[in-house]
């Protein structure tokens, strides 16, 4: 009879899976709401990135490039927030451009949002220019004639009566670009945009092992890799933002498996212990 | 009572919203069991993926290739490739059906002609950054580390074990077979390392879905503050 | 030969004249429709070993041209002159040959809906099983494929973008298609958790090595590796001051997210090129095979 | 760091030389009779037992190419798609092919029906059976995932070329019990098939599975040659080093072996009176 009840060893070797499931969305949604913090080393890319950012003054130009959707939300988001953040700080003006429909909306509603607890005003201190479907003929048009390529921002107002970008004739006349984005974009602003134009860097944390090369040449002045790099930022800032938040939920998914693995062996273990006595 | 009103879905912003969430929730239903409403939502979801890849693969496509360069541009010589392509339409005809082979053939020799320029393009650079690693000190390289040292020297054994453990026409026996070996567990270190990096990204997207949830859907302000 | 690239560089002939163009176009489109479908019946008359030949031999042919184009020198000043450092004669054909490549995979997407729509088609007609929601799959494939359909053509001026269309599009696309994909490709992070708690056990050599070294990266990757190894065990983060001595070097290179960074870049990568380097050998000899239909494969 | 051309360094072209007269010179040797041998790959052993159990439990075998485009690697995955078909049509075991690339599941059609015929049992032929889902990735994913769980399949069989959707495809086989193989030329979602499934086919061992299941001779000839090639790249890996070691890594040989532009490199330094 004794061989039919399962030893709780047993139990967790076998447990159905959709309890673990359970047990990870609970705690990511516990961490994500939960003030706990921990606090995080800040990595050089994202300390240069800070320190370009803390050389402008007011009322210099800066082009976000934002190309990001829901997928890739818990890496972009933080770190366009931060780098909004950042800039509303430094007292920039700014102006987003997206290259799909998608991202036109969510960094035009995140960039609304941010910009109305801070009192910044659309229009005069930032614009959205929606989006444009091919980068490469965008940038090369930016770079000679920025009004007449972009020809109105996402409210439909005429880009040459945006009082933000008021005499702005090219890219060249923007101090730096600011590349928020899951996909390949960044050669393409490397490649095209012009010389005097530094090039920052946000990519989701599997892009950017390909970037290095970029920073090392200095192609790229600074780099905020997906969510823990916008925790880092934020450390730098001292805000609680969205990376700190993110960063903290993934830390502890971290060891939540990490818990469950070691649980699974020493419940193999003690199994077989078990077993070993009975048998 | 406020929270009430602005939660439901009153305005097509509210509603697209609750969209969202609908499919996520039934997306997450599968993780319970297999269900109608997965059931529903999956042909659902199978149906506007290929309805929509009609519009940028199919018709964007065959617009900018063939009708453009034949009705505006005026080169004729375009026609032939759609009837051309269409013999691959035989494959569900019984009788004609060897007929697709040949628009088959044609693929496959292209993708096998390609291949060298893909083969020297993607492997040759990376057997050229291979022996940019010096084994030793020497005049040549003054500067190197004994860290860099010992990376390089491992890293030329890890490669040359795992190609060991890669070679099919002989027999591993005695030392190549032990080789062979370590080379197998040389692959599953990377193998694990991959793993662990993974985690951190998908993780990532749950919790971007989980904040939109939380966030956009039931409207509880995470982080900001 | 000269007489070949100026006749080719003039391209009168390979362009129809300015007027009447649309009418020329149709005539000939419909007459290459005719001529190539009408050639079926007559290739239907070949014996099997016909049919065969004409197959290798169209396969070879089509490996030939990208072969070529890759491996003849591209200043072949023999034959042309040297005008471009970059191309040889079969280059500027590239392009157009791509195309081609295009053209038939958006024919055969084509060909892909056409099996889906008719599978759930019979699914409903004869009323098999679970038809209902066949019939879901084929509202949503009408209506969006209708509406992408649209746009596209609305990129392209032909027909106006309404604003019915716009929101029912941006509904249908960004508000449905892409959160179900997102919801899917967040559905591994579950997948991942219950397949390394079954899988990371100390079974074997090789189960233990992938199980250590997944969790080292787990955690040396996120912010408690630092927190761990600079806080808890007070280990220096920073690099060692130059001119150390062995053990103070070891002493600056042992903080969990360095070694994770380690693992990953100096084991994982050697690991990972071999595989490479055999993939890329393998699927080189398959492509040779291929070419000249050494195998008798697929076709 | 890219070849538009074989003269952007001839090093490629008597690279791909080498290794082609050592593939075509192996399948001539054994087309001649030369007898020759094949190692034991652990995975590919199993594809009877998961044959025989899915006919014994009367339930689907699923053959998954995933997203795999149209190319070389699609070709050999319906390969072994192929010989696996021949198999089951001995049982008349039901199966599923399920695709998410165009091309490929109209390439499909053709060789499973091909499959059957050569088995001789055309009568089970069914094109239903062979599916595009869809060419999204994750439409493709959850088409495959409802699948695998409404007819419970007692064995997957995953070839090719896959993303990170393959975890997706290997947990739920996993949750419903199918014995499952998967094999990838994708090194980055080998981990997951590896935690995941029961045999794992890794990198050129996808290669080497039609030679191992049909032993015919062209293939195990092309093995041989395949194996030299894998020699000269290791001998060129030594050889390299200790020269990059003695020279440096920007000494002229280095670029020759492998670095487009090399070529011209190499010889302008020999012909200016060696490396200076």
């Amino acid at each position: 009879m004794q061989a039919r009840t399962q030893t709780l060893w047993q139990r967790i070797l076998g447990i159905d899976r959709r309890w673990l499931y359970l047990i990870l969305f609970v705690n990511i949604v516990t961490f994500l709401v939960a003030p706990i913090r921990m606090p995080a080393s800040v990595s050089p890319p994202v300390q240069k990135f800070h320190d370009e950012i803390e050389k402008l003054q007011p009322g210099d130009l800066v082009m976000i490039s934002s190309n990001w959707s829901a997928s890739t939300l818990a890496e972009n988001q933080p770190q366009l927030e931060a780098v909004i953040t950042h800039l509303m700080r430094k007292q920039a003006r700014f102006t987003i451009i997206s290259i799909e429909a998608q991202s036109r909306d969510i960094s035009y509603r995140l960039a609304e949002r941010v910009t109305k607890e801070k009192g910044y005003q659309y229009g005069e201190q930032w614009a959205h220019f929606g989006f444009v479907p091919n980068l490469i003929v965008a940038i090369k048009g930016m770079v000679t004639d920025l009004p007449g390529t972009i020809k109105q921002d996402v409210r439909g107002t005429e880009v040459s009566k945006l009082p933000v970008v008021q005499g702005v004739k090219s890219l060249s006349d923007y101090k730096m670009v600011i590349d928020v984005t899951p996909s390949g974009t960044v050669p393409i602003w490397i490649s095209y945009s012009p010389k005097n134009v530094s090039i920052l860097y946000c990519p989701t944390s599997v892009m950017a092992a390909e970037a290095y090369t970029y920073l090392d040449s200095g192609q790229i002045k600074g780099m905020i890799t997906g969510a823990k790099g916008a925790q880092e930022y934020e450390q730098l800032l001292t805000v609680v933002g969205l990376g700190t938040r993110f960063m903290n939920a993934i830390s502890f998914s971290h060891v939540l498996i990490i818990v469950f693995i070691l649980l699974g062996n020493f419940a193999m273990f003690m199994n077989r212990l078990q077993q070993r006595r009975e048998g | 009572m406020d929270w009430l009103l602005e939660f439901l879905p009153r305005n097509l912003d509210r509603l697209s919203v609750w969209i969202g969430v609908l499919c996520t929730l039934a997306i997450y239903s599968l993780l319970y069991r297999e269900n109608p409403v997965y059931r529903f939502f999956e042909h659902m979801y199978i149906g506007l993926a290929a309805g929509y890849s009609l519009g940028p693969l199919g018709v964007d496509i065959l617009y900018r290739y063939w009708i453009e360069p034949i009705w505006i541009q005026g080169y004729w010589a375009w026609a032939f490739v759609v009837p051309y392509g269409m013999y691959l339409y035989f494959i569900f005809s019984e009788r004609y059906g060897w007929i697709s082979r040949i628009v088959i053939g044609t693929l496959i020799g292209a993708s096998a002609g390609l291949f060298f320029q893909e083969f020297s393009s993607r492997y040759l650079p990376q057997l050229n950054s291979t022996l940019q690693k010096p084994l030793w000190v020497s005049d040549a390289n003054p500067d190197m580390t004994y860290g860099m040292m010992i990376n390089n020297i491992l890293f030329v054994v890890i490669l040359l074990s795992v190609l060991t453990y890669f070679t099919f026409s002989y027999e591993q026996r005695g030392p190549v077979k032990r080789v062979a070996i370590w080379g197998r567990w040389f692959l599953m270190i990377g193998l694990g390392a991959i793993f662990g990096n993974t985690v951190m990204a998908r993780m990532a997207l749950l919790i971007g879905r989980i904040y939109y949830l939380l966030n956009d859907w039931l409207m509880i302000r995470v982080g900001g503050g | 030969m000269h007489m070949l690239t100026n006749l080719m560089a003039q391209q009168t002939i390979w362009r129809l004249p300015e007027e009447s163009r649309i009418l020329f176009a149709t005539l000939i489109v419909l007459g290459a429709f005719v001529l190539i479908l009408g050639l079926a019946p007559v290739l239907q008359t070949l014996p099997p070993r016909g049919r065969r030949a004409i197959i290798v031999t169209v396969t070879f042919l089509a490996g030939l041209f990208f072969a070529a184009e890759f491996f003849l020198p591209v200043d072949w000043t023999a034959i042309f002159p040297k005008d471009d450092p970059k191309r040889n004669f079969l280059t500027p054909a590239i392009q157009p040959a791509q195309n081609v490549l295009q053209i038939i995979g958006a024919l055969a997407l084509g060909l892909g809906t056409f099996g889906l729509v008719r599978l759930h088609l019979r699914n409903a007609v004869q009323r098999r099983a679970q038809w209902g929601y066949s019939i879901v799959l084929l509202v949503s494939f009408v209506v969006m494929a209708t509406l992408s359909i649209l746009n596209t053509l609305a990129e392209k001026e032909i027909v106006e973008r309404g604003p019915v269309l716009k929101r029912a599009f941006s509904i249908l696309f960004d508000y449905t298609l892409v959160q179900l994909d997102a919801a899917m490709f967040s559905l591994i992070a579950f997948y991942i958790f219950s397949a390394a708690y079954r899988a990371f056990r100390i079974r074997s050599i090789e189960a233990s090595i992938l199980m250590f070294t997944a969790m080292l990266v787990m955690i040396g990757v996120v912010p408690l590796g630092a927190f761990i190894s600079y806080t808890l065990l007070g280990l220096p983060e920073a690099g060692a001051p130059e001119g150390a001595n062995f053990l103070t070097q070891l002493e600056h290179s042992i903080g969990l997210p360095k070694i994770a960074n380690w693992v990953l870049t100096q084991l994982n990568a050697p690991a990972q090129r071999a595989i490479e380097f055999g993939v890329g050998i393998g699927g080189l000899a398959m492509a040779i095979r291929l070419w000249l239909s050494l195998e008798r494969g697929v076709t | 760091m890219s070849y538009q051309h074989a003269q952007d360094n001839w090093f490629a072209a008597i690279v791909i030389g080498f290794i082609a007269l050592a593939v075509l010179v192996n399948i001539i040797r054994a087309r001649m009779g030369a007898q020759l041998y094949i190692r034991r790959i652990p995975g590919l052993d199993a594809i009877d037992e998961a044959i025989g159990r899915s006919t014994e439990l009367g339930r689907p075998v699923t053959m998954i190419p995933g997203m795999t485009a149209f190319g070389v690697v699609a070709v050999q995955a319906l390969t072994i798609f192929k010989y696996i078909t021949k198999q089951i049509a001995r049982f008349a075991t039901p199966m599923r092919l399920l695709s998410g690339d165009p091309t490929v599941f109209a390439v499909a059609q053709e060789a499973i029906y091909d499959a059957y015929n050569e088995a001789g049992r055309p009568d089970l032929y069914d094109a239903d059976n062979i599916r595009f889902l869809s060419d999204r990735q994750f439409a493709f994913a959850s088409g495959v995932a409802g699948l695998i769980q409404r007819e419970r399949v007692a064995a997957s069989f995953m070839f090719g070329e896959f993303f990170a959707e393959s975890l997706i495809f290997a947990e739920t086989g996993n949750m419903v019990g199918a014995i499952q193989i998967a094999g990838t030329v994708s090194f980055t979602q080998v981990p997951f098939f590896v935690a995941a499934c029961d045999y794992t086919i890794i990198g050129e061992e996808f290669y080497a599975t039609s030679a191992y299941l049909s032993r015919e001779p062209v293939l195990l000839g092309s093995l041989v040659g395949q194996d030299i090639a894998k020699l000269l790249f290791a001998l060129t890996t030594l050889g390299g080093v200790v020269a990059a070691t003695i020279a440096g890594t920007d000494a002229p040989i280095i670029k020759l072996l492998g670095q487009p532009g090399g070529w011209d490199a190499f010889w302008s330094s020999v012909l200016k009176g060696g490396g200076q």
